[in-house]
């Protein structure tokens, strides 16, 4: 059975450690937030400038000014901060957030991502994802292993526009957990019954099969 | 101490020509100077070029601009939510420069503060880095990013003096202080425009010296783009 | 939340060592990190670089360094004030690297916020160009100067939360922000260290996520170096 | 008679206009603010982080957080705000500050300018010097027109390190008031009782003097 969306962000939230400073892109990423492990203690960074960033806000308390990098409305939580654009991507840039954990439409072997143009398509902007992906040291990409008709998002090279180079660790998708490493994609754990065929079948690129591939745990 | 203040917009807005180089504050709409980008929509002047993180919704924010066919270059980041503009991008009545978020930041505050240019890793091998230069430092790769040229900025803050002192709010910040002191003339916007003295200066976020006038907006509308809540 | 407290100097600085390269905040003796000073010049540690806009003056502020021979490479800016600092440079004991006090800043705050390199165009055309790159942008030539690297800064601010936040008082704000965050690793001493939710977050200067490690000092000289009043 | 250090500060407060943003140097520089013309707005900035600086405190009420690049106790007047360094040399840099007094060893007729470093004497650092000249659109150089010893400190080249090239745009000394122009030294206006003979006697530089050179007025 391969994994919900919501398992994605599951598994990812294993990812966490005490002390992380995590910016979560839109899409999968924000689900991140719901799966918290208990005595964690961690900051959620939104690159519009807040640090300590918390759940949305109860109805009538929205405040237009207090929003995440979304454009949802959001709340501040104790110890939260706001601050300048400039200072917002200096803790991106200077290497202060501890796990990026964004979406994508292809990531390549060698840890290459494209996910802000389709030539040909409309086109909405980078926004903040290429100084993140330059910048981040541990980046998580959270996608489904294949695109809606089917074609692999792990490829050899990506075909799309990129939005950074060598630069995703680890990727989470609905099939398998898989790392970046020298020799292409290492897969390190599959979802529940979805067998060690179907992933490779799934995965253009490269895709190094480990004697032991235990099952993902949520 | 020396004043900002002026009394209306059209004062405020006083030497727009078409054709100059804007930049805007706001993420979203969120911190928008909305006062001023409804007087720079209802006034005579075109062409120009635009520098904002974002391009508003249809009916509100720099929509407003591209709904009075004002814009003709826009510089921004990530260019979703707002249909008019994307007709005019996709039948390139207007040209469109994007760049990375953190990029455009820096390269305001760049323009602000005297530095004509920077190295930064965002957009390395990436079609961003097209006709900019490369070096390494430490082994890790950076383009060279030059400093933003522009004849006005208009940006919203939450509270002003009448020396320019600006204090934001919350995530409206975002571009506003960047942008302040980053064009030849900085007008800003402010909720509450309140005597000098009256705030504390330990708790201003822009110094008067970047804004040249100042003035308290008629009405905000303060929109919010996602209105999103916890369900109970 | 994460929290950053640490209950004494000694466990504040765990992991200097000799050798290391060490940024210290303040202005003459506007704002400096006290506490830590004290207590690293009663370390058996030594041979610091040290990057601070000044010296101290003899028996306070980084002079306790110096008077500890402590120091072997500093970088600053002005470096008046203090007899033993001269006299260790006039002997060539410790080396001495002039900086101009803005490029110094801007070379503090390029580490903070990963740039590795700008262009400024203090020190064109004398002896602080010497070797480094120049280039001219729109008619004008600069220098171009590059981010230092650092293992620990010391930083000193009026109040801070446990998270890290900092706010800082009038002038002995100064360098104390733009060291934050500069260094691998980042200390800072607060008069008063309140919970996580004390501060309003709309007036912190530092982030938390700047600062890896905070403290309440145990006792505050702030020393003034030249009281200078108005003759009623 | 040649003016005092007061009646050059007095001279160069008259160069003062609504609206400047002003910094002044350590030295006869700092006495400009005691000759503020009536009616004229203007904000002092001192580079070690305040604008909108006032004058000394009175006794007692002195602030060990509250000082000016002259490492001296200092007020804060309403409308002044505190910032950090960065943004201080930024306004300077940036070329926000209208007027920059300073003091000088040296002053070339191209406009170079010395005040930092005596070679085989102890050197102090430039502190903000540098970042000043290279940077204000209207440096104003306030100095005795010859060293202790009575040599001419307008050279035809300065003979000390430089802090800054082709940045004086006027210099007021005991004798004179002289702008920097394209030919050299131009003579403006002469201290009351001063000959052009004594003034030309005391510049090394190329003294241009024209059929006219008014007496400063104080």
């Amino acid at each position: 059975m391969a994994l919900s969306k919501n398992d994605i962000a599951k598994r990812i939230a294993q990812e966490l450690r005490s002390g992380y400073y995590v910016n979560l892109g839109i899409g999968i990423p924000t689900l991140v937030a719901n799966h918290i492990p208990k005595n964690i203690a961690i900051e959620f960074q939104s690159e519009n400038g807040i640090l300590g960033m918390g759940p949305f806000p109860k109805e009538g308390s929205e405040d237009a000014d207090l929003i995440n990098a979304g454009k949802q409305t959001i709340t501040a939580l104790p110890g939260a901060s706001f601050f300048d654009s400039a200072l917002s991507f200096g803790m991106i840039r200077g290497r202060h957030i501890d796990l990026t954990v964004l979406g994508a439409m292809e990531v390549s072997e060698t840890g290459d991502i494209a996910n802000w143009k389709i030539p040909g398509k409309l086109v909405k902007g980078m926004g903040g994802a290429m100084d993140l992906v330059s910048s981040a040291e541990n980046i998580i990409v959270a996608m489904m292993h294949t695109d809606p008709k089917g074609a692999s998002k792990l490829k050899t090279k990506c075909s799309l526009p990129l939005t950074g180079v060598k630069c995703v660790k680890r990727i989470v998708t609905n099939l398998a957990v898989i790392d970046i490493v020298a020799e292409g994609f290492l897969l390190k754990e599959r979802a529940p019954d979805v067998t060690l065929e179907e992933i490779k079948e799934a995965t253009e690129g490269n895709l190094i099969i480990p004697a032991e591939v235990p099952v993902v745990k949520l | 101490m020396i004043r900002k203040k002026v009394d209306t917009v059209t004062q405020a807005l006083e030497g727009i020509q078409s054709g100059m180089t804007i930049m805007l504050g706001g993420f979203g709409l969120c911190g928008i100077p909305e006062n001023l980008i409804s007087a720079l929509a209802q006034s005579s002047h075109k062409n120009f070029t635009c520098i904002s993180a974002n391009v508003g919704v249809d009916d509100f924010g720099l929509g407003l601009l591209f709904n009075q066919k004002k814009i003709k270059t826009m510089i921004g980041s990530y260019v979703g939510e707002n249909e008019e503009f994307e007709r005019q991008m996709l039948s390139k009545e207007i040209d469109v420069i994007l760049t990375p978020m953190g990029t455009l930041a820096e390269k305001c505050r760049a323009a602000k503060v005297g530095i004509p240019a920077f190295f930064t890793p965002a957009g390395f091998g990436t079609e961003v880095a097209e006709g900019k230069e490369i070096r390494a430092f430490n082994g890790k790769q950076y383009l060279l990013e030059t400093a933003y040229q522009a004849d006005f900025s208009l940006v919203k803050a939450w509270k002003g003096d009448e020396t320019g002192n600006l204090i934001f709010k919350g995530t409206a910040r975002n571009f506003n202080p960047l942008m302040c002191g980053a064009a030849t003339i900085t007008v800003a916007e402010v909720e509450e425009l309140v005597p000098p003295g009256a705030l504390d200066p330990n708790e201003i976020h822009t110094p008067g010296i970047f804004v040249d006038r100042i003035f308290q907006g008629e009405q905000y509308e303060k929109r919010i783009e996602r209105r999103t809540v916890k369900y109970p």
